[in-house]
């Protein structure tokens, strides 16, 4: 017992590193799913429904499939840096989730503060230390494609390692904005500062004076990460696979589990820095809105019961109306304990949010078309960079205005 | 052995680490990415310093721009390991002995100086990176200015001199 | 608390390895790169100082440092690539014309 | 807005024709005549306003305030000494600065109409304006400093111009030669500054005076060769070769290879008249010492004579001129000599004005004879170029001393004086037989070229008067030949002696104030001038004898003391004598020590074993530039080494690089 107390921060932190890995490679594991259905949705299919119900235990079953694959090594590979790049790549993507606080006040535990986030709260350079993960990022990919010994994932890396790093610049450029408006690097502050008129709600939020801002964070961050309309180092119609054509099993697992890392923490960002992170979009004083979230979740769970029972297989009849209860029964709980519904407000909020930018991620890899190499390259630096230089320009004079010339 | 010391020696060892097997590799890119290894260490003990701009400044333009340039470089001109050449050997006896000299030197004088100044580091007290800002921009403005001519320069360099010739 | 000479010593350590580098290497990137090293020798023994004294103006030579360094970069690895287009040869050894 | 603004800015003058020729040297190579002519013309007239402007100021200035000096920036400064570039205006520079200015524009816009068919006419106009700016610093002068900047500008704009056509061996030869011999004279004028201002410490005119008279230097007689007298002798040297004096004038005739506005302006009436500028402006010094002035005299006394002769015979209408020049500049320093400083500069003037009318009107009938000189094939032109002719007559009666023409006032003027000086009958005499001579070769001229037969070939020369560009000036000109003298026409002429009053604070009113009794004066001058008028007319009279009415009178007598006339046709043979003397052994000195000695062996030898040496070291030293970054690497790590222990193991030295609390 002495010794919890003695090393309760560094205990704790454990534990919420291990949590948080366990949420997230769930949370990744589903995301595979969701993409699937929703695309299937709009090319007008299924998507997966044959293992378990609607589907739900695909990821699973592909989790064993990396699992139990067989690995091949090519040969003339430059080993080290081989096994390296998907560790590096994984280990990056993972870490850039340290610093995202999922909610303002802690919770109380044992006589501890326990903030929702891994490193403390007042971490003054949040943004720097998720920029300069970002900028390592690189080096996953690069490796990869240079160490298989093979002309497509050299290729592959090339064209990564160019891509990131002409996007780093519009990327970085086109948050100066918003850390103009905060002044703070930190992310706490940056949320914190889009509720300095709580009456305004959604109003209040970054999203409005920085929309120039935000488009160009959103597209730069998804070409930041690989996805569509920007996936060029793994474009499959003329790369194969781009950089990880040599990877197999397990190792090309962690390449994407960290691409759909990296699209959470990318949406988490945007929720933090344009979105008003787990500000709730209405007024302060509108505190009915504070049981909207048992309101969607107890219908939600009404509504998987009763389709649950008229699911076609067993298996399905029994599962689903169990996790409606479930969820149901949380809703239920969120309205009843009133400090619980008060603590989930910011949480429910930010989830929300990178719900729907991870939705948008799958909608336009539904939807868009993929880039030229040097349409891509001209649209980074031609437009992307010079649009968010003007932003930072426009930004800077309208809040020097503010402040009177001082 | 405070836990900064064992932190202190563990990236100092890391740095050392990294800067030798940049000299033993023969391969560009090991060498680039033991570069990388020591960058991301002193990195580290900027922050341990409280230096955590400064810090996360190494990272993202040593790290993130400059050895990822070069590793593109790498990549792209498909360098093979390294050839040795006679000159190379000879310059290699000289110089290593040279290189040993002249730590010596520099690590002899700092020890001759009465140096004990503990570095504080705490980060929160000096919250340097508003102070950086504004120095930079008040009593630095000059020379940042000129640093960013530099760089426009730079650029215009850079690509006259890659830049394809047009047959 | 560590005492700022610990991290001068070690940068003269990362400095004179990157003496020792820019001599043994025959790969002119290489060589480069044992420049940067030596830069950032530099560096942190600028942060040691300015930590020390107390005074910030280090910290700020440093970014200065790592903008020129960001410049030479490039321009450097331009005429690396020049380089490497007419000698087919990224060995010192071979490129002893001091020209292109 | 001060009462002068022209003098507080006197730089303007002289600065304006220097923007002419720089606009039109630079630019002027594409345009049109027209656009160089409103350029040079343009420029020159308006320093001639200003000129006129800074007159009208200089007359309104108070008697303290004359000479007016004004100090611009300084030039030169080393120890005590200070040439700054000073411009002064004096009553002696007022009467220049008409002349120059004055005379300069008019030929300027006759030259218009002179050159307007020849090649390089922007170059042409170029120069003349470079001419008109240092001529205007030489004058405008405060020190002899800047004063010889004038100098050896004008002796350069003479040579580019007499040179102009360069493509003519003899035009580029008699530059040359007009060059080299004023570099003779250049270098005894230097030596006379540096003497001047070893002494006295400046050069400046005022404080140069000043100081001889503070230190109240006393006048070295006859035969005494005091520093003074070498001073002035030295100067003079510079004065017989500007002003073509013996035994320097030898370049002058063969000046008049370049073209006849350029003989006019430069070696008529401005440029050549700088000798007998100097003389004047430094008349302090040389009135200090009787042997310079006795010189001055009896060189200007026998240039007068010597020229004369040999204009006598000549054929070539310009040449005669030259030679007339020749002489006419002998009067002038005949005067100075006599101490008639005041009448030397009047001379000096009224040459100006009908000389450069002569040259022009001589111009002009080349003009009109398509490019013949040669007075022999010409003849009976009066009537079809009738201006020119008119213009001419009036000159020649003005230089003849056919009163009241400006001629005869000045010329009197200075014989009065030769003869008012003691022991100075010999000069008078001598003068008095030049002045015969003069009106004869003269009027020889003007019938050789205007009277008589056509000895030309009509069918192919047909001739024409000259455009209005040019008779313009002619007309000008003949103008000031006529009522120019009478500023200075003596109290005997019912006119006030202006002249020499303006000049008198200069000079002092001392020249021809003699002890006479007013009586006797008057009938010296009475006689004087009768005689004078005399002879000249008796000139005139042998010219019309001999060419009108006996033609074949010249060439018998030619026949019967043919070798007088062979010595006169051939200049007494100076040439010659030169080139004997001087010239060759030259050349063979420079040929065979400086060339083959001195260059091919010391200089080159020098040069080559340096070449050499250095070659051999760098053989040497090759080896340690290898060319390879990593050795050089080497060689700093080894420098910073060094360093280090230096400043590590110095005695005393507590080198650190940590922290030092």
């Amino acid at each position: 017992m002495t010794f919890l107390n003695a090393h309760a921060e560094l205990l704790i932190t454990l534990v919420k590193i291990a949590l948080l890995l366990f949420i997230v490679l769930t949370v990744n594991a589903y995301l595979t799913w969701f993409e699937r259905k929703v695309v299937a949705r709009m090319q007008s299919r299924w998507g997966p429904h044959r293992v378990g119900p609607y589907g739900l235990l695909q990821p699973a079953a592909d989790g064993l499939k990396f699992l139990f694959k067989e690995d091949p090594t090519p040969e003339g590979v430059d080993r080290v840096v081989y096994y390296l790049a998907p560790l590096l790549a994984l280990a990056l993507a993972l870490t850039s989730l340290a610093v995202i606080p999922f909610g303002p006040e802690p919770l109380r535990f044992f006589g501890h503060d326990i903030y929702l986030s891994i490193t403390p709260p007042d971490l003054n350079i949040g943004l720097l230390v998720l920029f300069a993960i970002t900028a390592l990022s690189v080096y996953g990919v690069a490796l990869a494609g240079w160490s298989s010994n093979s002309k497509y994932p050299l290729l592959g890396g090339l064209r990564s390692s160019a891509q990131m790093v002409s996007y780093e610049l519009a990327l970085t450029l086109s948050v100066v904005g918003v850390l103009l408006m905060a002044n703070s690097f930190n992310l706490k502050d940056i949320i914190v500062a889009q509720a300095q008129h709580p009456e305004r709600g959604i109003f209040g939020w970054n999203i409005w004076p920085q929309i120039i801002g935000f488009l160009c964070f959103f597209t730069a961050a998804v070409a930041e990460t690989n996805r569509v309309p920007f996936d060029l180092p793994e474009a499959e119609s003329e790369l194969v696979a781009g950089f990880h054509t040599e990877y197999a099993s397990f190792k090309f697992a962690m390449f994407f589990i960290a691409e759909y890392t990296s699209m959470i923490t990318v949406s988490c960002l945007c929720t933090i820095m344009f979105f008003g992170g787990w500000l709730s979009p209405f007024p302060a004083s509108w505190t009915f809105t504070h049981y909207l979230p048992s309101a969607i979740l107890i219908p939600f769970g009404l509504w998987l019961i009763w389709a649950g029972i008229r699911y076609e297989t067993i298996f399905g009849r029994i599962i689903l109306p169990g996790l409606g209860t479930v969820i149901a029964l949380l809703g239920l709980t969120l309205a009843v304990f009133p400090g619980v519904n008060s603590f989930i407000q910011a949480p429910f909020w930010f989830l929300a949010k990178v719900f729907v930018f991870l939705f948008v991620y799958v909608w336009m890899r539904g939807t868009l078309p993929r880039f030229r190499y040097d349409q891509l390259m001209s649209f980074g630096w031609k437009v992307l960079l010079p649009v968010s230089i003007v932003n930072v320009v426009i930004t800077s004079f309208i809040i020097l205005l503010r402040s009177g010339w001082k | 052995m405070t836990p900064q010391l064992i932190l202190f020696i563990v990236l100092a060892a890391l740095s050392v680490v990294g800067a030798l097997s940049l000299i033993l590799q023969k391969h560009p890119i090991h060498s680039a990415l033991s570069l990388i290894v020591v960058m991301v260490a002193l990195a580290g003990l900027y922050l341990l310093m409280g230096a955590e701009f400064v810090a996360a400044v190494q990272i993202i333009v040593y790290g993130g721009a400059i050895m990822v340039l070069f590793v593109f470089v790498i990549m792209l001109l498909n360098a093979g390991a390294e050839e040795y050449t006679n000159f190379s050997k000879l310059a290699g006896f000289a110089g290593v002995p040279l290189g040993i000299a002249l730590t010596g030197f520099i690590a002899a004088a700092i020890a001759r100086s009465a140096g004990t100044a503990q570095v504080s580091g705490s980060a929160a007290v000096l919250a340097p990176t508003r102070t950086i800002s504004e120095m930079i921009f008040k009593d630095f403005v000059y020379p940042f200015e000129l640093t960013s001519f530099l760089i426009l320069v730079a650029i215009m360099g850079a690509i006259v001199l890659a830049a394809h010739k047009e047959e | 608390m560590v005492p700022v000479n610990y991290y001068v010593i070690l940068s003269a350590v990362l400095f004179g390895l990157g003496v020792i580098a820019f001599v043994v290497k025959r790969n002119i990137i290489s060589i480069f790169m044992s420049i940067e090293l030596m830069l950032n020798a530099v560096n942190l023994a600028f942060v040691a100082f300015s930590q020390g004294m107390g005074k910030l103006d280090g910290q700020v030579f440093v970014l200065f440092v790592i903008v020129v360094a960001a410049a030479e970069a490039a321009v450097g690895l331009g005429i690396i690539i020049l380089i490497a287009r007419n000698r087919q040869s990224l060995n010192v050894e071979r490129v002893d014309l001091l020209k292109l | 807005m001060t009462a002068h603004p022209i003098l507080d800015s006197l730089w303007i003058i002289p600065l304006l024709p220097l923007l002419g020729s720089a606009t039109n040297g630079l630019f002027g190579k594409n345009w049109p005549n027209a656009t160089v002519n409103t350029v040079a013309v343009g420029s020159t007239g308006l320093s001639f306003l200003a000129a006129l402007e800074a007159v009208r100021e200089f007359f309104q200035l108070p008697a303290d305030q004359i000479p007016f000096v004004k100090a611009f920036f300084t030039w030169i400064e080393a120890g005590k000494f200070r040439a700054g570039f000073d411009l002064q205006i004096d009553q002696l520079t007022v009467v220049m600065l008409l002349v120059v200015t004055g005379v300069g524009w008019l030929i300027h816009i006759y030259s218009t109409g002179y050159m307007a068919h020849e090649g390089g006419y922007y170059r042409f106009f170029s120069y003349l304006n470079l001419f008109m700016f240092f001529m205007l610093i030489l004058v405008l002068a405060a020190n002899y400093v800047l004063l010889f900047v004038g100098w050896e500008g004008v002796g350069l704009s003479s040579y580019l111009l007499i040179g102009f056509y360069f493509l003519k061996k003899s035009a580029s030869d008699a530059g040359k030669k007009a060059f080299i011999v004023n570099r003779i004279g250049d270098f005894g004028f230097m030596l006379g500054m540096f003497l001047l201002f070893r002494t006295f410490g400046t050069l400046d005119f005022q404080t140069l005076f000043h100081n001889v008279a503070q230190q109240g230097w006393h006048r070295e007689p006859w035969g005494v060769f005091g520093t003074m007298t070498i001073a002035c002798l030295l100067l003079f040297m510079g004065a017989t070769g500007k002003s073509a004096q013996l035994p320097l004038y030898v370049w002058l005739p063969d000046a008049m290879e370049g073209p006849t506005p350029v003989s006019a302006l430069i070696h008529a009436a401005t440029m050549v008249t700088a000798g007998v500028y100097v003389v004047a402006r430094s008349h302090v010094l040389f009135s200090l010492s009787e042997t310079a002035l006795a010189v001055v005299a009896v060189v200007g006394c026998a240039t007068a004579f010597f020229a004369a002769t040999i204009g006598l015979v000549q054929t070539d209408i310009k040449r005669v001129l030259a030679y007339s020049t020749v002489s006419q500049l002998g009067y002038m320093f005949l005067a100075c000599g006599v101490g008639a400083f005041s009448a030397g500069i009047f001379h000096l003037m009224t040459h100006a004005f009908f000389k450069a009318l002569l040259f022009l009107a001589a111009g002009s009938v080349i003009h009109a004879m398509g490019g013949e000189q040669d007075m022999r094939r010409m003849g009976g032109l009066s009537g079809k170029i009738k201006y020119t002719y008119g213009t001419m007559l009036i000159a020649t009666l003005a230089i003849a001393g056919i009163p009241p023409l400006a001629g005869f006032f000045s010329k009197d003027a200075i014989l009065l004086g030769a003869f008012k000086m003691e022991g100075g009958h010999p000069l008078y005499a001598v003068g008095l037989l030049t002045a015969l001579l003069t009106s004869f070769y003269m009027f020889r001229l003007i019938f050789l070229t205007f009277h008589g037969k056509a000895r030309y070939d009509e069918h192919h020369v047909h001739v024409h008067e000259s455009p209005w560009s040019m008779l313009g000036p002619l007309a000008a000109l003949a103008a000031l030949s006529v009522i120019g003298g009478w500023v200075a026409a003596p109290a005997l002429w019912g006119g006030t002696d202006f002249f020499a009053k303006f000049l008198a604070p200069i000079f002092g009113s001392g020249e021809g104030a003699e002890a006479l009794s007013e009586m006797a004066a008057r009938n010296l001058e009475w006689t004087l001038a009768g005689v004078a008028i005399a002879s000249a007319l008796i000139g005139l009279v042998l010219a019309w004898w001999m060419y009108l009415v006996r033609p074949d009178q010249p060439g018998k007598l030619a026949k019967s003391l043919r070798p007088a006339y062979k010595t006169l046709l051939n200049k007494y043979w100076v040439d010659e004598l030169y080139a004997a003397a001087v010239v060759k052994p030259l050349l063979w000195i420079s040929r065979q020590v400086l060339w083959q000695g001195v260059d091919v062996g010391i200089i080159d030898g020098t040069v080559n074993g340096i070449a050499h040496g250095t070659a051999g070291v760098g053989d040497g030293v090759r080896y340690a530039q290898s060319g390879n970054t990593r050795s050089y690497a080497v060689w700093v790590v080894i420098g910073a080494i060094v360093i280090l222990s230096i400043i590590f193991f110095w005695p005393g030295s507590h080198a650190t690089m940590g922290m030092v609390r």
